[in-house]
C-alpha cells in the first residue's frame, strides 16, 4: 500500500489527529500526528487488517529547537509497506502515550528517548534510564545541553 | 531404551570424532608468527594495495600549513600553527617544487587521540602527511612529546604527542622577525601609499 | 612392607626413611606438576596451531619454573568478610586431600610408600577430603560465585564417585584384593593380561572384555569429574562462574588449589593406570621390564592418561549442572552395575 | 539426555530463598561491559534485568558535531565487528539524500566487503558462542580463518578492524590486482573449517544437549521484539533484507534464506540460530562467488564521490540494510549544512538484546550466558 | 656489608647475592604474566586477535584469569565511560599486589575520538589508575599490543625490589643527567 493511502485511511478514522502528509523525494514520505492520539493511531495502524503495521523498526527523538519530535517508523511484515509517523511535544511538557503495549521493542526505544530527550511516555512501566547512569542529570541530546564539570570525583571535559 | 542407548552411543562417537579432529590438528603445522623476530607482511601501499594506517608522518618540505588536514580530523588531534612566508625577502620551496606560501613553526599530532581513520592523509594536496606502517611506539608516558626530527628515533618512550618540526627555535625566531620586518615594511608602504594617495587625490582636485 | 620398598630395604625401618619416602613422592610431585602445567599449555597450543609459551628458555620449558617463582611473589589477599580460619586452611586441605592419595601408589615394584592392603578404598576415602576444601574454601570466601562453584563442585564429586567405585570394585572382585600391589602383580605378562582386557585368562574371558573395556571408560569419565576437568569444569566454569570456587584466592593459596589440580589429576590416572592398564608392568611381557622400567611403564602410562583428560579437555564443550547430573546417575550407574554383574559373573563361573 | 524441557516454576508449593548475583560488567561471558542483574532459584533463572550503557560513547551527539564525511570512522566503532557492514546503511542514506549513483564497481565491491565481513562476523558469533559452552578450540580455528579475511581487507582498506572504506559516493581505495584470486582462496579456507567445526562442534552430542530446547523464541514474539537478522530466522522467519526489500546489486545473485528448523530441538531454541549463522556463511562465500565473477575489473571507484556535500534542507531518511546480526538503520535529518542535523542508529543489538529477559526465564543460570551468546550481541551497538 | 649495599644503591658496588635474587624474582614476574580477561570495546576484538593462533599472546607466558584476584596485569581494551569508570577502579584495587596496568588504544590513553564531545566518556584511564604502558592506536595492531607487552616485561626485568624505587625511575634520571 502507498504512503497516501495509509494516510487516506488515517485520515477518514481520525480526522483532525492527522495534520499533515508530506512525500517529497529524496526524503520518506510521512504523516504527522496530533501527540495526544499516538496510542489510538497506532493501535489502528498495527491492528487494521489493510495496515497491519507488526514491526516497530525505529523510534527516534529529535530536537527541533522550541519542541522536541518523535518519529516512529512501521514496516509490515504481511504487507511489505512501510509508513512514518511523526508527532512533536512542546519541551516544557513533553508527555506522550507510550506505544510500549503494542510493540514491545518500543520499551527500550522509549526509555533512550527519554534518556536522551526527556521526553515523558504516559503508560510506560519503566520509564527510567537506560544508557546513562541512574544518577545522571540532564538530557544530553538536547541542543541547549552542557557537559557536567564532574560526576563523582571524576572530571568529565578534557 | 533404543533412544537411551542411541544417545549413549551418539555421545561417544561425537566425542570420537571430536577428538579425531583435534589429534589431527596436533600435527599440522603451526600458523604462529612469532612477532619480534618475524614480522607480519603490512600493506605498504605498493602493488595496488593501500597503505597501512598505522602512524602518521609528515613531510616537513612537502608541507605547506594549508591546514586541509587538522579540518578533516574528526577528532581535531592535529594541531598546527602557521607563518606567512615573506613573500619577495625569501622565496622558499617545497619538496616537490612548488612554492611554499608558509612556514609551519608548530605541528603536532596526539596518537593517543588520533583514530586512524585516515582522513587526513586523503585530502592532503601534497603528499606530506602519510600513514607509515610502524606500529612499535607504545609508551611509558602519555603526555611527554616526542620531537620527530631532533629526536632519536629508535627512542620513542618519552611520549604519544609528536612534534614534526624541523626547524629549530633560532630558526623560527629568525622567521618570525622577517616576516614581522616585511610586514612592518608592507604596513609602511601601505600606509605611504594611503598617505601619498589622498594628498594625490586632493592634488587632482586642488588642480 | 619391607619387599615393597627398596628404600626401607637400603636404610632400615626408621625415622629418617619414614621422612624419605614421604618426601619422595612429594618431589616428584613438583617435577610433574611444572611437566603437566608445561605439558597442558604446549599441547593445547599445538592443537590450536599456535606454539604456547616460547620466549622463557629454550622454546618456553621453563615457564612453569617462572609462574611458581611469580606466585610466590603475589599478594596474599584475604577479604574482609571471608570466614578467616576456613579461608585460610582450605587450600591445604585440598592439597593435603591429594598428596596423601600418593602414599599407596606403586610406582614400580620396588617402591609403594605404603603398601597398605587397602590401597583402592584408601584413595576413594582420602580422594573426597578434596571436595570439604572447596566447599570450605567456596564458602569461607563469601562471594556467591564461589558459593556456587563449591555447590556444583560437590554434588559433582558426590555423583561421580560411585560410579568409579563401581568400577574399581569389579577390579577388586577380578583381583581379589584392594592392596594396588597385588593388583599390580596379577596383571603382569603382556597387555592383554591387564584388567582393560579382562584380566590374565585364557579364551573364555573374551566375552568380558567389553565389559571390562566399560568400565574403564566409566573410570575415565568418572576421574575427569572428580578433577573438575573439562567436559565436567563446571565448578570453575569460566563461562559462568568467573573462576568458581577459587576466585577469590590469590597468590600462594591459589597455587596450591592449583597444584592439587594437577595432583588429582596425577592420583587419577594413576589409579586407572593400576586398575586397568598393568600398573608397572611391561606390555610386552618381559622385555624391558624391571624395578626401574617399571617406574617408567607406571609414569609412561600415566602420563598417557594425562594427556587423553587435556585432549579431552581442549575438544569438548562443558556440560550443564543437570546433564551432568544425568550422566552421572542415570548412564554412568547402571552400565557400571551391569558391567559389574557380569565381570562377578565372569569371576565366579572361573 | 533429551529430557531438558524448561523446567515448571511453581513458587506456590516451593518456597526457597532466591539470590540475586549480579552478572559483569566485568564477567567472562557477557561479551563486553553487559551488566545482567539475575535471580536465581538455586540453579534456575527466575527474572534477568539487564542493564546497559556500559559502553555509552555518545555517538548520535557526535554525529552532529561531525561532516558527513567524518561520521563514518564513528560509525565504524558502532558494531565494531562488522564495520563494512555499518558503513553501508549510513552512506547508502546520506547518497539517497544527494541522489548519487553509485558505479557498478563500487557496488560490486561493496558486496563482496559486507560479505566478507559477515563471515568474519558470524565466525566470532559461533566462536564465542562455543567458547560460552566451554568450548576453546573451535574459538582459535574461527579466529585463524577470520585472519585471512582481515588481510584481504587490509591490504584494500588499510586497517583491520575500523575500515572507513565505504564513502559517500565510492570507495576509499581501488581493491588490488590479485584481489580477487585471494578473496577465492579465503572463503576456500572458510568452507573448509566450517566442514570441520561442524563436526567438532555443532553437532557434538554435548553441545548439541546444552544448547537445543534452551531461549526458546516463538516467532511472534521476535516480530513483536523487532528481532531481525538470525535471531528472527532461527525462528523460522523467512526474512531478509537482502532479498524482501533489496537494495545494491543484491536482486543479481542467487542465495538462499537459511531459516531454522528446529533439528535437534523446539524451533527457535539457541541451536537454531547458531546453525542459521553457520548456514549462512555458506550463502555468503556463494555470493561471494558469483560477485567475483560479475565484478567488472576497470573502473573508478572515487568518480562520484561528491566534492561538497550538503543534503537540501529538512530533507529525512531512514535507510536499513541487513547488518550480521540483523537490520541495521540510519535515520538522517539534514538541515541544508555540511553536518548533519539528527543521526539516530537503530542498533540491531539494541533490540535484540531487549528480548533477552522474556526467553530465558525459567532456565537454568548456566543457560543464560548461552542465551545470551546465541542471541550475538556487540555491546559498541547496544549502548552507541 | 657488600651484601647490603644494593639495599641502598642498587647500581654501585657489591650487592651481587641480593642482585641475583632480585633478578631471579623479577624474572620470574616477568615471563609469567597473567592477565585479566576482560574486554571493553573494539580494542577487546583485536584482543581476542591477539590471543589467537596467528599471534598466539601466551608465547610470552600469559595465561588468561577470569578472577582479578590472580591476575598479573590488566589490559584496558576500549572505551571507559563514567558509568564504567568506578568498577574498573574496583577491578584494580581487587587485583593483588604487584598489578601492571597496560592502556590500549586511544579510547583507553586519553578519551580517543571521543576526547571532545563525548559528554560520558573518561579522558584517560589514567585519571582513576595508574598506567605503566600506553600503547596507541584505533585499535592497534595485534602487533603492537605484543610489543606494548614487551616494553612492560621490561619494565618489570628493570624493577628494584630491595629498594622500593623503580630502576626505570633513576636510570632515566641518570640518562636525564648526561644529557
Amino acid at each position: 500500500m502507498l504512503a497516501n493511502e495509509i494516510y487516506e485511511i488515517l485520515k477518514k478514522e481520525f480526522g483532525d489527529g492527522i495534520l499533515e502528509f508530506k512525500e517529497e523525494a529524496p526524503s520518506d514520505p510521512y504523516i504527522s500526528v496530533e501527540p495526544s492520539k499516538i496510542f489510538d493511531i497506532c493501535h489502528t495502524l498495527r491492528d487494521s487488517s489493510e495496515l497491519m503495521f507488526d514491526y516497530l523498526m525505529c523510534l527516534s527523538g529529535l530536537d527541533l529547537g522550541e519542541s522536541l519530535g518523535i518519529v516512529y517508523h512501521l514496516y509490515s511484515f504481511k504487507h511489505t509497506h512501510k509508513i512514518v509517523i511523526k508527532t512533536t511535544v512542546p519541551k516544557e511538557t513533553p508527555t506522550l502515550p507510550s506505544v510500549m503495549h503494542l510493540w514491545r521493542t518500543a520499551d527500550w526505544h522509549e526509555r533512550e528517548a527519554f534518556d536522551l530527550y526527556g521526553m515523558i511516555f504516559s503508560g510506560h512501566d519503566n520509564l527510567i534510564r537506560i544508557l546513562l547512569p541512574y544518577d545522571w542529570e540532564g538530557y544530553p541530546m538536547r541542543k541547549d545541553y552542557n557537559e557536567p564539570e564532574e560526576y563523582h570525583g571524576m572530571r568529565v571535559p578534557y | 531404551m533404543i533412544n537411551y542407548i542411541k544417545s549413549i552411543w551418539e555421545g561417544l562417537w561425537t566425542v570420537l570424532v571430536g577428538m579425531r579432529i583435534t589429534l589431527l590438528h596436533l600435527f599440522v603445522r603451526n600458523v604462529t608468527i612469532q612477532y619480534p623476530k618475524e614480522r607480519f607482511p603490512i600493506p605498504d601501499g605498493t602493488n595496488g594495495t593501500a597503505m597501512a594506517r598505522n602512524r602518521l608522518e609528515l613531510d616537513m618540505d612537502l608541507c605547506d600549513g594549508c591546514k586541509r588536514c587538522s579540518r578533516a580530523c574528526p577528532v581535531n588531534c592535529i594541531e598546527l600553527d602557521i607563518l606567512q612566508v615573506a613573500k619577495g625577502v625569501e622565496q622558499p620551496i617545497l619538496k616537490n617544487g612548488d612554492k611554499r606560501n608558509a612556514w609551519v613553526p608548530s605541528y603536532e599530532i596526539d596518537f593517543a587521540k588520533c583514530c586512524f581513520c585516515g582522513l587526513c592523509t586523503s585530502v592532503c594536496p601534497t603528499d606530506a602527511i602519510k600513514h607509515t606502517t610502524e606500529f612499535e611506539y607504545s609508551s611509558y608516558k602519555r603526555s611527554g612529546t616526542v620531537s620527530y626530527y631532533f629526536d632519536d628515533k629508535k627512542d620513542y618512550d618519552r611520549g604519544l604527542k609528536f612534534s614534526f618540526i624541523n626547524l629549530t627555535e633560532a630558526e623560527i625566531e629568525e622567521k618570525k622577525r622577517v616576516l614581522a620586518e616585511f610586514k612592518a615594511q608592507q604596513a609602511a608602504a601601505k600606509a605611504a601609499a594611503t598617505v601619498a594617495k589622498p594628498e594625490a587625490q586632493t592634488e587632482a582636485k586642488t588642480e | 612392607m619391607g619387599e615393597t620398598n627398596f628404600l626401607i630395604k637400603l636404610l632400615g625401618d626408621n625415622l629418617i626413611t619414614v621422612l624419605l619416602i614421604s618426601a619422595l613422592p612429594l618431589g616428584f610431585l613438583v617435577v610433574y606438576a611444572l611437566l603437566a602445567i608445561l605439558g597442558e599449555l604446549k599441547i593445547s597450543a599445538w592443537m590450536q596451531e599456535r606454539v604456547g609459551p616460547m620466549r622463557t628458555g629454550w622454546k618456553g620449558v621453563l615457564q612453569p619454573l617462572a609462574e611458581v617463582i611469580k606466585l610466590i611473589q603475589k599478594e596474599d589477599i584475604t577479604p574482609d568478610a571471608a570466614n578467616k580460619p576456613l579461608y585460610n586452611l582450605a587450600p591445604y586441605i585440598v592439597f593435603t586431600g591429594a598428596y596423601a592419595a600418593f602414599a599407596v601408589i606403586p610406582f614400580s615394584e620396588f617402591f609403594v610408600p605404603s603398601g597398605i592392603n587397602l590401597g583402592l578404598f584408601y584413595i576413594f576415602a582420602v580422594g573426597s577430603i578434596g571436595a570439604i576444601g572447596i566447599v570450605m574454601g567456596g564458602w569461607a570466601s563469601n562471594n556467591k560465585y564461589t558459593l556456587l562453584g563449591a555447590m556444583r563442585s560437590v554434588a559433582q564429586l558426590i555423583s561421580y564417585e560411585i560410579p568409579g567405585a563401581m568400577a574399581i570394585l569389579s577390579i577388586a572382585v577380578l583381583s581379589s584384593s584392594l592392596n594396588m600391589q597385588e593388583i599390580n602383580k596379577a596383571q603382569t605378562g603382556w597387555f592383554w593380561n591387564w584388567f582393560m582386557f579382562g584380566g590374565p585368562g585364557s579364551y573364555e574371558k573374551l566375552w568380558v572384555i567389553p565389559f571390562t573395556l566399560g568400565l574403564t571408560l566409566i573410570y575415565m569419565i568418572a576421574s575427569l569429574a572428580e578433577t573438575n576437568r573439562t567436559p565436567f569444569d563446571i565448578p570453575e566454569g569460566e563461562s559462568e562462574l568467573v573462576a568458581g570456587y577459587h576466585t577469590e584466592y590469590s597468590g600462594m593459596k591459589f597455587a596450591m588449589f592449583f597444584f592439587a589440580e594437577y595432583a588429582n589429576m596425577f592420583v587419577v590416572a594413576a589409579v586407572l593406570v593400576t586398575a586397568f592398564m598393568g600398573g608397572w608392568n611391561s606390555p610386552f611381557g618381559s622385555f624391558l621390564s624391571g624395578p626401574l622400567w617399571g617406574a617408567f611403564w607406571f609414569i609412561g602410562k600415566s602420563f598417557f592418561v594425562i594427556f587423553v583428560q587435556i585432549w579431552l579437555r581442549w575438544t569438548l564443550p562443558r556440560l550443564r549442572v543437570d546433564q551432568l547430573m544425568y550422566l552421572g546417575w542415570k548412564i554412568l550407574l547402571p552400565v557400571s552395575f551391569i558391567c559389574f554383574l557380569f565381570v562377578s559373573l565372569f569371576r565366579m563361573l572361573n | 539426555m533429551n529430557e531438558t524441557k524448561k523446567i515448571q516454576l511453581e513458587y506456590s508449593q516451593m518456597e526457597s530463598d532466591r539470590m540475586r548475583l549480579n552478572v559483569g560488567p566485568q564477567h567472562p561471558s557477557t561479551h563486553g561491559v553487559l551488566r545482567l542483574e539475575v535471580e536465581i532459584d538455586g540453579e534456575i533463572v527466575t527474572e534477568v534485568i539487564p542493564h546497559i550503557g556500559y559502553l555509552h560513547r555518545c555517538f548520535e551527539k557526535h554525529c552532529e558535531k561531525m561532516t558527513y564525511p567524518q561520521v563514518i570512522p564513528y560509525v565504524d566503532r558502532l558494531d565494531y565487528i562488522s564495520a563494512m557492514n555499518n558503513e553501508w546503511p549510513y552512506v547508502m542514506a546520506v547518497e539517497k539524500l544527494l541522489e548519487i549513483k553509485v558505479p557498478e564497481k563500487v557496488e560490486y565491491i561493496r558486496v563482496i566487503m559486507a560479505e566478507l565481513n559477515r563471515i568474519a562476523n558470524h565466525q566470532i558469533a559461533v566462536a564465542t558462542f562455543g567458547l560460552d559452552a566451554g568450548a576453546f578450540t573451535p574459538f582459535l580455528y574461527f579466529f585463524r580463518d577470520r585472519e585471512y579475511i582481515l588481510w584481504i581487507m587490509e591490504k584494500c582498506s588499510g586497517a583491520r578492524l575500523l575500515f572507513n572504506y565505504f564513502w559517500i559516493g565510492g570507495l576509499a581505495h581501488d581493491v588490488y590486482p590479485s584481489f580477487k584470486q585471494e578473496v577465492l582462496d579465503a572463503i576456500k579456507q572458510v568452507r573448509k573449517t566450517n566442514a570441520e567445526v561442524m563436526n567438532l562442534l555443532i553437532y557434538n552430542k554435548i553441545f548439541i544437549d546444552r544448547t537445543a530446547n534452551i531461549g526458546i523464541l516463538p516467532a511472534d514474539v521476535a516480530i513483536n521484539y523487532a528481532c531481525s537478522g538470525p535471531t528472527l530466522r532461527g525462528s523460522g522467519v523467512k526474512w531478509d533484507l537482502r532479498k524482501d526489500d533489496t537494495y545494491s546489486i543484491y536482486n543479481r545473485f542467487d542465495f538462499n534464506i537459511p531459516v531454522g528448523k528446529g533439528e535437534v530441538g523446539q524451533l527457535g531454541d539457541c541451536w537454531d540460530r547458531n546453525i542459521v549463522r553457520m548456514y549462512e556463511m555458506e550463502e555468503s562465500c556463494k555470493i561471494i562467488e558469483q560477485a567475483v565473477a560479475q565484478m567488472p575489473d576497470t573502473g573508478d571507484v572515487k568518480e562520484a564521490i561528491p566534492a561538497k556535500l550538503r543534503p537540501p534542507k529538512g530533507a529525512e531518511i531512514y535507510q536499513r540494510a541487513e547488518n550480521p546480526k540483523g537490520e541495521l538503520g540510519f535515520y538522517v535529518v539534514s538541515n541544508g549544512t555540511e553536518k548533519p542535523d539528527r543521526i539516530k542508529a537503530r542498533g540491531t543489538s539494541f533490540v535484540n538484546l531487549s528480548v533477552l529477559p522474556v526467553i530465558s526465564k525459567g532456565y537454568m543460570f548456566a543457560d543464560l550466558i548461552l542465551i545470551l551468546g546465541s542471541i550475538d550481541i556487540v555491546l559498541g551497538e547496544v549502548d552507541r | 656489608m657488600g651484601l647490603l649495599n644494593r639495599l641502598d644503591d642498587p647500581f654501585e658496588g657489591g650487592g651481587i647475592i641480593l642482585g641475583k635474587v632480585e633478578d631471579l624474582l623479577n624474572w620470574g614476574r616477568s615471563k609469567s604474566d597473567w592477565y585479566l580477561h576482560f574486554g571493553l570495546a573494539c580494542c577487546a576484538i583485536e584482543f581476542m586477535a591477539l590471543n589467537a593462533s596467528h599471534f598466539d599472546f601466551m608465547r610470552f607466558g600469559t595465561i588468561p584469569r577470569t578472577s582479578p584476584r590472580q591476575a598479573d596485569f590488566i589490559m584496558i581494551t576500549g572505551t571507559v565511560t563514567l558509568k564504567m569508570a568506578d568498577r574498573i577502579k574496583i577491578l584494580y584495587e581487587q587485583m593483588s599486589e604487584p598489578k601492571y596496568v597496560i592502556s590500549i588504544g586511544s579510547c583507553s590513553n586519553c578519551g580517543g575520538p571521543y576526547w571532545e564531545h563525548g559528554y560520558h566518556v573518561l579522558k584517560g584511564i589514567d585519571r582513576i589508575i595508574p598506567v605503566d604502558v600506553y600503547v596507541p592506536g584505533c585499535p592497534p595492531r595485534p602487533e603492537a599490543m605484543e610489543e606494548g607487552m614487551i616494553k612492560l616485561q621490561k619494565l618489570i626485568r628493570e624493577q628494584a625490589l630491595f629498594n622500593g624505587k623503580d630502576r626505570i625511575e633513576e636510570l632515566e634520571a641518570k640518562k636525564a643527567l648526561k644529557i
